[in-house]
């Protein structure tokens, strides 16, 4: 490994490891909005989703909330439910019509960011680990195998993007899109005899893909007040430009995630011969 | 053909991607096909070195019927190809007699002969197993010849006539 | 339309197992390799199938990562049978 | 456009069995390859194109994969056909000519 890659890369994630302990302990003394603690044995799951969460509306939520105050407190069953129509509900309070991404992107980002971090590291103990092992010499490709991956590469390639670009309306997102790309990459490793992945230039994309989270995390604290908190109007439901900043926030895990797992892929295959 | 230049290309990369999203993106809509049109431009301006035989060319309408007929012929080889198999593993006693046969192929790209190796594959009887240069290994399930030119002839005849058309 | 799409279930299930009776049999390597290609290959079109059952579009985009993800591992085995000694 | 649907299906599935029957009766390898790829892969197509004319919706989405299906099984099957060569599986006793052992160790 090359001194200057591996300095540069420790260097990020050290980076996003202080960005990361700053939020945490910028969430520790933070005071809490009730001030007084629940007993624990007699806690009704009900009080534990939020107001915004039963209304599924942003805007009704603090209406109700303006007028009805305290009294929603103890009265919950009175709280009025809305309907959820695909296509024609507007300006939901996270706006994606799969549920799984607004829990994973809009309520836990912060989660997600961890997670892209794990994999980051690893992928970085990946290649120290392989460091030194000598690459397996496979047998010339047959010409079927060698165009047929070259002519299927730019198809999953897309595949790929579609993914990551709809993870707020289908199943998928930044995860397994960033995947399928990896697996692009493995057919062209696998299918041409000097094909060369540039490890490089997937590590400096990787690491500005990062930054873009961090700093999409940052505008909606400085807009929200709170760190990567929803700062673009969130559209209809269903629609591909809705959800505000999941899609965002996906489309920038799924370049990351994709760039980590070629890499790791690239390097299994060739092992690494700089050091 | 072969030195295509990289806009044209890049140009046929963009086309095709684009529609393949579309297709993906049924229900058709305006922010899907914007969408569409910026990651088929992306994508394709640094996959279009693996389109090494296409180009702005390929869409000409010679070619587009070319490979228009070839669909439909291909479609009813294959649904030959299968009652065939059927009828052998319907019978009780197994009816084969399989062989490693070679033969020769025209078509120069690396294209074609991957159509033409994938078209073989799927029909009557046939598999290909490598090809080396110009020449194909056949592995057959039923032959009664063994003869290069009655291969060259009746397996791969049918199918490089058509598709010369849209293939070198 | 309920009946016969259990009907076709069904018979899909069975060549399945006839698969899997080849899978756990086959005297190779590559038999087994090939035995597990057939198995996604129709289990992509069951997959198909049931997602017109549950009428639920996205099983379609499940299908295709699946379809991909068998094409690429059959290409990765092969591959690394293709460049090994039998043993 | 209904009807279509049901018979393309019902094809399909009767060529997927034929293809896993073929896959248990073939005595060796090479021609177990041939009855799986050729039955499994018109047996998917045809399954998937019939639930693309019982949905019209769907057709274009249907038509997408069963395209790769059509495009990618030839593929891995021939890649695994010549590693089984390569690798040393044997043919079956029924075999009469095997052209391509004379050639095995040249590489392009």
């Amino acid at each position: 490994m090359k001194k200057t890659e591996f300095l540069t890369g420790s260097f990020i994630a050290l980076t996003l490891v202080v960005l990361l302990g700053v939020f945490f302990f910028q969430a520790l003394f933070q005071p809490s909005y009730e001030g007084k603690v629940m007993p624990i044995d007699n806690v009704n799951l009900k009080d534990r989703v939020s107001l915004h969460y039963v209304l599924k509306n942003v805007n009704d939520a603090s209406k109700y909330l303006a007028t009805n105050g305290m009294r929603y407190f103890n009265n919950r069953s009175s709280v009025p439910s809305k309907t959820i129509t695909f296509g024609k509900t507007k300006n939901l309070e996270e706006g994606s019509a799969n549920e799984v991404t607004s829990i994973v992107v809009n309520y836990r980002g912060f989660d997600t960011l961890g997670e892209v971090t794990v994999l980051f590291i690893s992928i970085i103990g990946l290649t120290m680990l392989i460091g030194g092992v000598k690459e397996k010499k496979l047998r010339m490709p047959s010409v079927i195998v060698r165009t047929g991956s070259k002519f299927l590469f730019p198809f999953i390639l897309l595949f790929g993007v579609y993914i990551f670009i709809h993870g707020h309306l289908t199943p998928g997102g930044g995860f397994p899109g960033g995947a399928v790309i990896a697996s692009g990459f493995l057919l062209l490793l696998l299918g041409l005899e000097n094909f060369k992945f540039n490890t490089t230039v997937s590590k400096v994309i990787e690491s500005l893909a990062g930054v873009t989270f961090v700093g999409i995390g940052l505008v909606g604290l400085f807009m929200k007040n709170s760190f990567l908190a929803n700062f673009i109007p969130t559209g209809t439901i269903g629609f591909l430009y809705s959800a505000g900043m999941v899609a965002l926030i996906y489309i920038v895990v799924g370049i990351k995630v994709g760039a980590e797992l070629s890499t790791g892929v690239a390097e299994l295959k060739e092992g690494n011969k700089n050091d | 053909m072969n030195s295509s230049n990289y806009f044209s290309r890049w140009f046929f990369g963009f086309i095709v991607l684009s529609l393949l999203w579309l297709a993906f993106t049924f229900p058709f809509s305006l922010a899907e096909l914007y969408t569409g049109l910026v990651v088929g431009a992306f994508i394709s301006l640094f996959t279009a070195k693996y389109f090494e035989e296409f180009g702005i060319s390929s869409f000409a309408p010679s070619k587009i019927l070319g490979l228009l007929i070839y669909i439909p012929i291909i479609l009813w080889e294959i649904i030959k190809a299968n009652i065939e198999v059927a009828i052998i593993v319907l019978s009780p006693s197994l009816p084969i007699e399989p062989a490693i046969i070679t033969a020769k192929t025209k078509l120069k790209s690396d294209i074609g002969k991957m159509f033409l190796a994938n078209s073989i594959t799927l029909t009557p009887g046939t598999l290909t197993v490598d090809i080396i240069k110009d020449t194909y290994f056949i592995h057959c399930i039923k032959i009664d010849k063994t003869d290069e030119r009655y291969a060259t002839e009746s397996i791969i005849g049918k199918f490089e006539k058509h598709l010369r058309r849209f293939v070198k | 339309m309920t009946i016969l799409i259990w009907i076709w279930s069904i018979i899909l299930s069975i060549s399945i197992i006839l698969v899997l009776y080849r899978c756990i049999k086959g005297p190779s390597l590559p038999d087994r390799v090939i035995a597990l290609d057939m198995f996604t290959t129709i289990t992509t079109g069951l997959l198909v199938l049931i997602a017109h059952f549950l009428n639920n579009y996205i099983l379609l985009d499940v299908s295709l990562v699946y379809s991909l993800l068998a094409f690429i591992s059959v290409i990765a085995i092969a591959r690394y049978l293709e460049s090994s000694k039998r043993g | 456009m209904f009807i279509i649907g049901i018979i393309l299906i019902t094809i399909g599935v009767i060529f997927s069995t034929l293809g896993a029957l073929g896959l248990v009766r073939m005595p060796d390898l090479y021609n177990r390859l041939q009855t799986s790829t050729k039955a499994t892969t018109l047996g998917a197509f045809s399954t998937i194109i019939g639930v693309g004319f019982l949905n019209p919706a769907w057709l274009i989405k249907t038509i997408v994969i069963a395209t790769f299906i059509l495009l990618t099984a030839p593929i891995s099957s021939h890649n695994l056909a010549r590693a089984s060569h390569k690798w040393g599986i044997p043919l079956s006793d029924k075999t009469s000519v095997d052209k391509y052992d004379s050639k095995t160790g040249k590489e392009e």
